[in-house]
């Protein structure tokens, strides 16, 4: 294992340290329990939007934590769930009295979790809705697994939702314009190497050396498919045309139902995309593969986009939402409307989304 | 059972969870993400750490704290899932000094029944239900059957342990291993192995 | 040799040709001969910023094209310069009748290249000036080497001059600024492993699975020491302690005299870091390092910063100028005075910075 | 040396360059980046493709787009120098259609005089100059004597190629060999190879 670290224990609790020591101007990071939240947080009147999850996905979450999009980021150990106790510190330390939306991915842990700090913040008397992001299309099947894993659309719906909150949209709004980001939002990822967790110390799997992993998780979930090794324009081909051609989704999600003050299930599909659609398109990497390789992926996209008559509205490239020093890409396809796209377009001032 | 008993078992579990914490990984490694004896043991050192000054509350109280710390530190799915199985547990037994065997089915019992709320899994989606499950089941019969604590919970262990075995040959439909579809036929539950722990570290409390 | 790529041929092509159809309000791109330039080049009265080198450390240069910053950008061949004609009509393109800076980085071949195109660009009429970057301390000597590299303080230099450049400085001041950056300016960089040159097709140098080079160019050049591998905090203090102690540096380098319209030797000397001085840190990824990891380095850099009275009062922290997929970090020093510290903070948009 | 020999020896190098691109760039690899065969191979293949409309071109002419061609796509270090090089040979033969010996003389010394300029390296720092250096001491004594133009290169090509094998002892003080210190010492420079396979073109045109 070749990494900068120290011990393993103490990667995510230093890589945070650092972090604080960066950007004091725009974040603040509390320890016991983990957090990250806005340095000017609480914004009275403002709805608060926290995500979190597993580290080693950088610079999601923290990096998004500032004005116009996260109020507070809680990081997990590597690839571990962070715990109930850390979101409801969060959500009390941001809430600016206009309600909570906790964003989260669909894992197992992170569900469970994110539960559980609803519960916890909802005995405390503030007021939390949870949206759940499950977009990654590589999983077919919803009725054997825990569902479809919650990837690059995160990123997405933590813009666009935090620049919603900004513009003064109550809870509501701004769980429902989540809920739509993430039916519209579908994403595909792969991998050329495996990621290697600190405490673990050996990659989580071994590819041969013309070998790839189609579909892989951000966490190294094994994907659809082990192939030999192609060009890259074959790689964004199957990736691109597995989320344009992915049908009607259909799942049973648990939401949190403020009237009833319990848990609902609730069914989401997702729409197609058809031609004419207007897009947002994002080629992510994976955290090891260089900018330079990522372009070369938007160049192939932009062409399958075009040839299906998606009409590319705005484009993200770079390494947003990782797998530790893993190389390869995903790529995310957003259906957006006029008030995505004025929202996407809104001010943002974080440590690794500015504009 | 009584409250030092109690105290026992906790040590006991944190013990084996050390023991195992290797063990556990490589369960989780192969069809999960290798972290759930890294995650237990995180949480099950604290507990330990709690135990000497739990010493004197009432049962239903030690539980709880157990139950609150397992949630603050484990993460993960496994942190929700014994946090919930201890907190129900703690709820099964409030003001209780010492647990007569029908506290303890109850006590089994809620906690299941938390783990299945929290979790929504099923009998045979190859998790930790797999083993509390049958295990509830079969200290029921011993209710049933008048058995004392002792009998019972050592019936449980061989179900337990048996019940753990049985989950290497089921695909995994919930958790990470659900994403693996055929390839998790063939290894064992982690999350079942640490549940066939605790009741075992139980049963040795109740024996010692 | 595991690349998101085509060819290895078509590898600079056609990632250039994604960052066009990424970023088409921001930037063009020209090919035959090849530059990216501002959209709105030339900026009437404006000097113009143009730099460039050997691709393959994107995102610099072309990823800094845009407002506030560089006005072209010449990208060669992956690790080689690129040519006087790509230099020459990117000139002609962007030159506002103001004249235009040459930032170049000390390696002989991007010297000869730029020498020969400001002299091209002399016979064309166009007021052409160049300043040489030369910051890595790795490189101790310069009697017997070209001189020391340009590397991380090449990065602060285009966004420094660009910003004056905005603000209505003239060519010689610009010039001036770019200078004192430069000698103000010091890195120092390390490799845990090595990258893949495309055409190559196999790692450039060997590493062993414990070892890491100290003192790495950008282009896989050997350091100053092959080392076994140490911890983040032990290789932060190498590089920080190597770049804080380094002497007076002393080199005669080449520059293009307006009044005598010939080439003239110039002596520069930097000056010392010394307690009480301001700084500004930049942590680098070279380029399949994740962003937490740079956070552990910068959170060690902030402490030995601390130690030797050097106050950070800006710092930047992560991949700007890579080597490829390589990994591994490299940290810069530039003291900073109240001009700079005002052009650095001054907006920037482009493709890769952006305030 | 008429014309039609100058165009022989542009085509004989780029074959040179073509059949050796893996070896220079191998040469390049020990104690530089890696593509000096790679490097010279892109010019000098655009050089071969114009050189059949440059057949009824003067001299000067004719090395004067060959260099145009070098310094527009070679790049790196070797592309203004080579370029600078067939610039200032160009520019000593203004206006000839056939180069006496001691046109050729100048077209060598006068092309050194450029690559010394334009990359201020001096003999011994393990540069192409090495080669380039004593190959025009080497002609001007063959003028001073009045050898033939054939018999001249004949000399210059035994010159060049003793003083390529000789830059293998140096240490490199140019270029980016220089940073490799001592261990640039054993490796014969890609540089100085390249010229010598010049020299040796001409003379193959001289022969044909
Ligand atoms: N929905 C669920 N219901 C019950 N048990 C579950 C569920 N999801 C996962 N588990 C249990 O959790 C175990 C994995 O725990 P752990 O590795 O600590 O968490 P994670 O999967 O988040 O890494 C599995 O082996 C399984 O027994
Ligand atoms: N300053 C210099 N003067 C003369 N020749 C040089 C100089 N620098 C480099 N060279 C020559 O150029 C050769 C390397 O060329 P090449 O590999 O094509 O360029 P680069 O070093 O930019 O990759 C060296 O072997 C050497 O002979
Ligand atoms: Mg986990
Ligand atoms: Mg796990
Ligand atoms: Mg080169
Ligand atoms: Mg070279």
């Amino acid at each position: 294992m070749k990494k900068l670290i120290n011990q393993p224990d103490s990667f995510v609790r230093e890589s945070l340290a650092g972090m604080a020591a960066a950007h004091s101007s725009l974040l603040k990071v509390n320890f016991e329990p983990t957090f990250v939240y806005r340095a000017d947080a609480p914004v009275t009147g403002k709805v608060a939007i926290i995500s979190g999850g597993g580290s080693g996905h950088e610079p999601m979450h923290a990096g998004f934590v500032g004005m116009g999009m996260l109020d507070a980021a809680c990081p997990g150990e590597v690839f571990t769930s962070p715990t109930p106790d850390q979101m409801l510190a969060a959500a009390k330390q941001v809430d600016g009295g206009a309600g909570v939306l906790y964003i989260v991915k669909n894992y197992s842990g992170d569900v469970m979790n994110f539960e559980m700090a609803t519960e916890l913040a909802r005995v405390e008397d503030i007021r939390v809705l949870n949206v759940l992001i499950d977009d990654d299309v590589a999983v077919q099947d919803s009725l054997y697994t825990q569902g479809r894993r919650g990837v690059g659309t995160t990123v997405l719906a933590e813009k666009i939702c935090g620049a919603a909150a900004a513009d003064g949209y109550n809870l509501p709004q701004v769980a429902d314009l989540c809920r739509r980001v993430n039916l519209n939002g579908r994403s595909m990822g792969m991998a050329l190497t495996s990621c290697t967790v600190p405490t673990k110390g050996s990659p989580t799997f071994s590819l041969g050396d013309r070998e790839m992993e189609i579909g892989i998780g951000i966490h190294g979930e094994p994907g659809r498919e082990r192939m030999s090794l192609k060009s890259v324009d074959e790689i964004t081909e199957i990736l691109a045309l597995s989320i344009i051609n992915d049908r009607r989704y259909s799942r049973t999600v648990r939401e949190w139902d403020e009237t009833q003050e319990e848990w609902v299930d609730v069914e989401l599909v997702n729409s197609e995309f058809k031609s004419g659609d207007r897009v947002l398109a994002f080629v992510n990497g994976m955290g090891g593969t260089p900018l330079s390789e990522l372009y070369i992926v938007y160049r192939k996209l932009a062409e399958i986009c075009q040839k299906h008559g998606l009409q590319i509205m705005r484009n993200l490239i770079g390494n947003y939402i990782t797998s530790l020093e893993m190389q390869g890409c995903s790529i995310t396809l957003l259906k957006v409307d006029d008030e995505m796209l004025r929202l996407w377009d809104a001010p943002v001032k974080t440590a690794s989304l500015c504009w | 059972m009584n409250k030092s008993q109690v105290i026992q078992w906790l040590q006991n579990f944190a013990t084996e969870i050390e023991r195992n914490k290797e063990y556990l990984t490589e369960l989780d490694a192969a069809i999960g993400d290798a972290d759930h004896g890294i995650n237990m043991e995180r949480g099950f050192k604290k507990v330990a750490s709690q135990l000497s000054s739990l010493a004197d509350k009432d049962i239903s109280t030690i539980l709880k704290t157990v139950s609150m710390t397992l949630i603050s530190t484990v993460g993960g799915a496994s942190g929700p899932l014994y946090g919930t199985f201890f907190l129900r547990a703690s709820a099964a037994v409030t003001g209780k000094e010492k647990l007569a065997t029908e506290d303890l089915l109850k006590l089994l019992r809620l906690g299941l029944e938390g783990v299945i709320q929290r979790g929504k899994a099923q009998l045979g989606d190859k998790t930790m239900i797999d083993v509390l499950s049958p295990v509830v089941d079969n200290f029921q019969k011993s209710v049933d059957n008048n058995q004392t604590t002792l009998v019972a919970m050592q019936q449980v262990v061989i179900v337990a342990e048996q019940a753990m075995k049985d989950t290497i040959p089921m695909l995994a439909k919930k958790g990470r291993a659900s994403y693996l579809g055929d390839r998790s036929i063939g290894h064992q539950d982690p999350g079942a192995t640490s549940t066939y722990l605790m009741l075992k570290s139980l049963l040795a409390a109740l024996e010692s």
